[in-house]
């Protein structure tokens, strides 16, 4: 992993960093499905602020996702079954992609599929499209060829994802985005690193329910959905604090960022960079904020930003 | 211009009706009927999201209400809401002091398609409970308007006062009969309902539907504004959708997002099994 | 299991329920560590209110527990390395005990050890205190003849522990509790269910994580802890609804429950009975009002209990 | 006698030092010095935990302070809080407007040992930053008390004032020297110490572990006031563990709860090095 962090003096920050060749000028993104297509928040913040922008997961053919209620608040939480509803990855291409040429700051591509091959062959179509710079692998999806167990909590089926996905590309970085719902967040580090993956977000949505008592019936419309938010910072932090000990590869910290205090919790436990996600709910512009935050952050402490990274002071 | 932004509260107290009217110093320009704003107290995380309210009224720089001109888009110095007490949120806005702030984000949303872009100057409003927001800047900007105002009691009907110094002729009715008729506010809407009638509707879904539904028999056009749980208001969670019916669905399929691409849809777009 | 719920006329409601032999007035009891000895709270509110009450987890030996800080505070939520600070086995049955002799509500023990031996040789211990009328298994224990890997997440290992407490004793009722920090919960719900459990309690704590920024350093003595609180109950109730899928057994909810509607979500999902936890910080009464309140929902809907639970209705 | 209740805000103003005084209309008795109270901000679950005050004044019916009678334990019809803005809990406390309703859980914790108990009727106060709050109550108690506080600055020291009715002489030092004497209030209880001198203590935890180190030293007796993070402030939860010296250690081990068995302590049974 290579780094390129200088701290320039007279209040020139330079928190530019490296993901094994994937070159951020800073280490804040928008976690996907969170920030639509990104030209949505051009009239709240400058999208050039940020190190890229995560798009909403793209699947081979476009979908609809799931019937309402989608989402649910819980406290200082929210559950979202949105089901993957997208475009389809050709859509995108054609029409989101051209939008997207002039924006400076780099687009990385959040993809799923429901077997290994479809994972490819989305991969495939955008290793054509400039625009992208890295495909983001949302492995937390069911696998149907396998009874629909989520490829993201079985290590085998998600390397298997991975080192197909990888092999399938050569320009494109490749992220893969791990979910929460293991046993061993280590494991499942492991077995993705050693399928190639160029580096690792975690986490996804941890498997969450809430009930309407009055009516006795599910809050969403699919029973159980992804819990986000502000609530589930401590466990995301926790994971990638536990994967920070054994990768090798740069780890991006995702789950409940909404101020740069919180990021800034990820990078000093080890994480290279971070994702904005809910938090571009409760305010559009919250992920240009964490960006400067962490800029001001290292001014104050005269640090750079690899200095900053996995600086815990552990008893 | 859609923002996000902090505005002060001018005034935040209960009316005759129980309803809340909630003044805040806003610059804003661009407002139009069927507008919303995703509101929320600043420093506060739980609730986590924002609460979707419509535009209700524009104020000027004293933060009194403006007198209505015939113009659209209407600009001022503040806005005014006016919402219902239901849960926390509304609770939690329900506390605000003159001089605090909030953050908000809008104008959101559509809005309703004016009259005269419609070929027309006049049009029958319908308008259940909380669903007279839209129309009073609606009202405004007719020159023959007509209002039909559905409230359960003769509290709820005190709001239509709102509505006097308007150009519009206002009906009542009341589910307890103790202000105007008596009865459901399509009751009065059958009596006024032609072909040539330009609908529009905001308030419980069945209402809606069945004010759709009635406009569709008379061979009428009708717009209605529909609410749906929202998380981000901008159509980028996907939390929103509206099931459309298949022969109106377009390339991106049969869903269409309530926040961004309504509130306010032609009714006869609508599914509306999905909904009610 | 057996039931007990009788609707009765005239406002009066029944609310007990049998869970498998043990009898409880009704639904909701204290969880263990967040309600001392139970006698702590007798200047707010009344112990008879409950079901029952289970006290602060037992070990073979007093243990001091971890280095401070221990707590932390989190969205909705708070962090937690208290390290099972306990007096011991002996020290409750001789000093505390006694004082919970008369009190009108039955006493559940949490017991917890390093060995499966630690774990029969405290539930051992308390079979012979009529006072105390079952013991709860903190299976979320790292076992140290493995290698410090928690009990709780190995079925293998969680089965060996219920079965052999189960043998030790015949008196007491055993429920299991066991930890969230699972990748499939019905495997752990069946495992210890055919380990011969009576009934199994769910969730304890989330793992999680918090860093001062401005220290760079944990704020936990233990770098990670356990998360508790309102922010983790969609995970808890999602957990419950999918154990409740599967389990024979009663199933008792935890987690978040901070209000009757809380406890309501997890008795319609499926749980015979609630535990109130860290709710009882927010207020020392809450236990209390829970009861209450479901009273109140049973009367105004006019249900028994039993028709209550696990009665969502599903798409 | 220890409850949870709720308490409606009297007044919630900005002192001259910056400190605010919170005032409850609350009836309580069983109040001693160094006493404190668990509040919180009612139908708000974030921040979750109560944040802990110690007891500063009692009030009497009309919200006055009460002139003060040389009783313990002390009872009254409201209680004053005195507190810094701090972080996210001190700062929702701070926007509370009279009228308003907290909850609150206490009285808590042992409070100081009174000097007449310890067979004398003179102490020396030590009180740094907010430690003054548990010595006002304390100086009511004595016949002739002695207040030692450390202050930041001239702002800070302003409240030194609030003592001028009592039967207690007061020092003051600023860090800065513009009032009083110039330097820390170590160096002032250095004057005054001897060998049969009670010390009180309340301040930071480096203060603390200065006039524990000098009274020792001295031969004399001192009692402190910890600190510690808070969830239950009723022993249960096991969180605010402080260590205390192996040869003072009870049968339940080298760990006392500073809510529940403190926050006063003996100096000498504190294992410092594991404060600061
Ligand atoms: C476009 C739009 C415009 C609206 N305009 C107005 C208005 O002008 N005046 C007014 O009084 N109300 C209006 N509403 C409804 C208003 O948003 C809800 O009453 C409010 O969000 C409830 O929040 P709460 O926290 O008080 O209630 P909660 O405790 O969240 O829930 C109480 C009830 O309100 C419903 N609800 C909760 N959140 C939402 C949400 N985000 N959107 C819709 N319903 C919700 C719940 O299903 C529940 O039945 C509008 C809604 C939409 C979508
Ligand atoms: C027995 C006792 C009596 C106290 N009496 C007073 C008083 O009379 N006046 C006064 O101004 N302050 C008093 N404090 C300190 C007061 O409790 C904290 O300032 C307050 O809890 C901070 O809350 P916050 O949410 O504003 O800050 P946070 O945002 O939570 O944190 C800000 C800072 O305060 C510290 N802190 C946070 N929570 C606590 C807590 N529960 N206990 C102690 N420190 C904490 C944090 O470590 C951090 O450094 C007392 C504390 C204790 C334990
Ligand atoms: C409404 C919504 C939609 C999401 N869609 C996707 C998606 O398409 N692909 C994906 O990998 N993650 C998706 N996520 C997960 C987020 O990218 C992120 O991992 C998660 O929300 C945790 O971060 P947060 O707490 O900051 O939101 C979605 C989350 C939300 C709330
Ligand atoms: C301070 C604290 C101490 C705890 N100690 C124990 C314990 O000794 N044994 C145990 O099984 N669970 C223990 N727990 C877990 C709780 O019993 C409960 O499972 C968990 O907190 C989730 O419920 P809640 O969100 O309602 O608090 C403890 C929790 C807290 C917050
Ligand atoms: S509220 Fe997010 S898409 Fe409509
Ligand atoms: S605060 Fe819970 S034991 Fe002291």
């Amino acid at each position: 992993m290579s780094e390129k962090n200088l701290h320039i003096k007279e209040n020139k920050i330079d928190s530019s960093v490296s993901l094994g060749g994937l070159n951020l000028k800073n280490p804040v993104m928008t976690a996907s499905g969170t920030f639509g297509y990104g030209l949505e928040f051009t009239p709240f913040m400058d999208l050039a602020s940020l190190g890229a922008i995560i798009v909403k997961g793209l699947s081979l053919k476009p979908r609809c996702g799931n019937p309402a209620p989608r989402i649910a608040e819980t406290p200082c939480g929210m559950l979202n079954a949105i089901g993957l509803q997208n475009i389809g990855v050709d859509a995108f291409i054609s029409d989101k992609l051209p939008l997207l040429a002039d924006i400076d700051t780099h687009v990385i591509a959040n993809i799923f599929g429901e077997t290994v091959e479809q994972y490819c062959e989305v991969a495939r179509r955008l290793e054509d499209c400039e625009t992208v710079k890295a495909v983001e692998i949302n492995i937390s999806c069911p696998n149907v060829k396998r009874g629909g167990i989520v490829f993201g909590v079985d290590p085998v089926e998600a390397a298997k994802v991975v080192s197909t996905v990888k092999k399938s590309v050569k320009r494109l970085h490749v992220m893969t985005k791990l979910s929460p719902n293991v046993t061993d967040i280590k494991v499942m580090v492991r077995a993705v690193e050693e399928a190639g993956t160029d580096s690792i977000s975690l986490i996804n949505t941890l498997s969450g329910m809430a009930v309407d008592v009055e009516k006795r019936s599910p809050r969403l419309g699919t029973v159980t959905g992804g819990l986000s938010g502000p609530a589930i910072r401590p466990v995301a932090l926790k994971m990638l604090w536990e994967a920070a000990g054994v990768a090798a590869v740069p780890l991006i910290g995702v789950g409940g960022i909404t101020t740069t205090r919180d990021a800034l919790e990820f990078i000093i436990a080890g994480a290279a960079a971070v994702q904005v996600g809910t938090a571009s709910f409760m305010d559009p512009s919250a992920s240009q904020s964490v960006a400067h935050g962490i800029d001001d952050y290292l001014k104050r402490h005269s640090m750079t930003l690899s200095e900053l990274r996995g600086s815990l002071s552990t008893p | 211009m859609k923002a996000f932004s902090r505005a002060t509260v001018l005034y935040n107290r209960e009316s005759e009706c129980g309803a809340r009217r909630l003044g805040l110093k806003l610059k804003a320009d661009g407002l139009r009927p069927g507008h919303f704003f995703m509101l929320r107290s600043p420093n506060t995380i739980d609730p986590l999201l924002s609460r979707p309210l419509g535009l209700y009224r524009v104020l000027d720089a004293a933060g009194e209400v403006l007198p209505v001109k015939r113009q659209s888009p209407f600009s001022g110095e503040g806005i005014e809401f006016l919402y219902n007490v239901v849960g926390r949120g509304t609770t939690l806005l329900s506390e605000k002091q003159p001089g605090d702030e909030l953050q908000l984000l809008g104008p959101l949303g559509n809005g309703f398609p004016l009259p005269q872009d419609l070929g027309t100057d006049k049009a029958i409003m319908v308008g259940g409970g909380m669903g007279i927001v839209p129309f009073y800047l609606m009202a405004a900007l007719l020159k023959d308007g007509l209002f039909l105002f559905g409230a359960r009691g003769a509290a709820d009907a005190a709001l239509a006062e709102d509505f006097s110094g308007l150009p519009c002729r206002v009906e009542v009715s009341t589910e307890d009969g103790s202000v105007g008729a008596k009865g459901l506010v399509t009751a009065l809407l059958a009596r006024e309902l032609t072909p040539d009638s330009l609908v529009y509707a905001c308030g419980p879904p069945a209402m809606l539907k069945a004010v759709a539904a009635m406009a569709a028999s008379a061979g009428a056009r009708s717009y209605v504004s529909l609410e749906k749980t929202m998380a981000c208001g901008i159509g980028v969670c996907l939390g929103c959708a509206v099931k459309i019916k298949a022969e109106h669905a377009g390339a991106r399929g049969q869903l269409k997002m309530v926040c961004s691409e309504g509130p306010v849809f032609d009714s006869v777009t609508i599914d509306w099994d999905d909904i009610c």
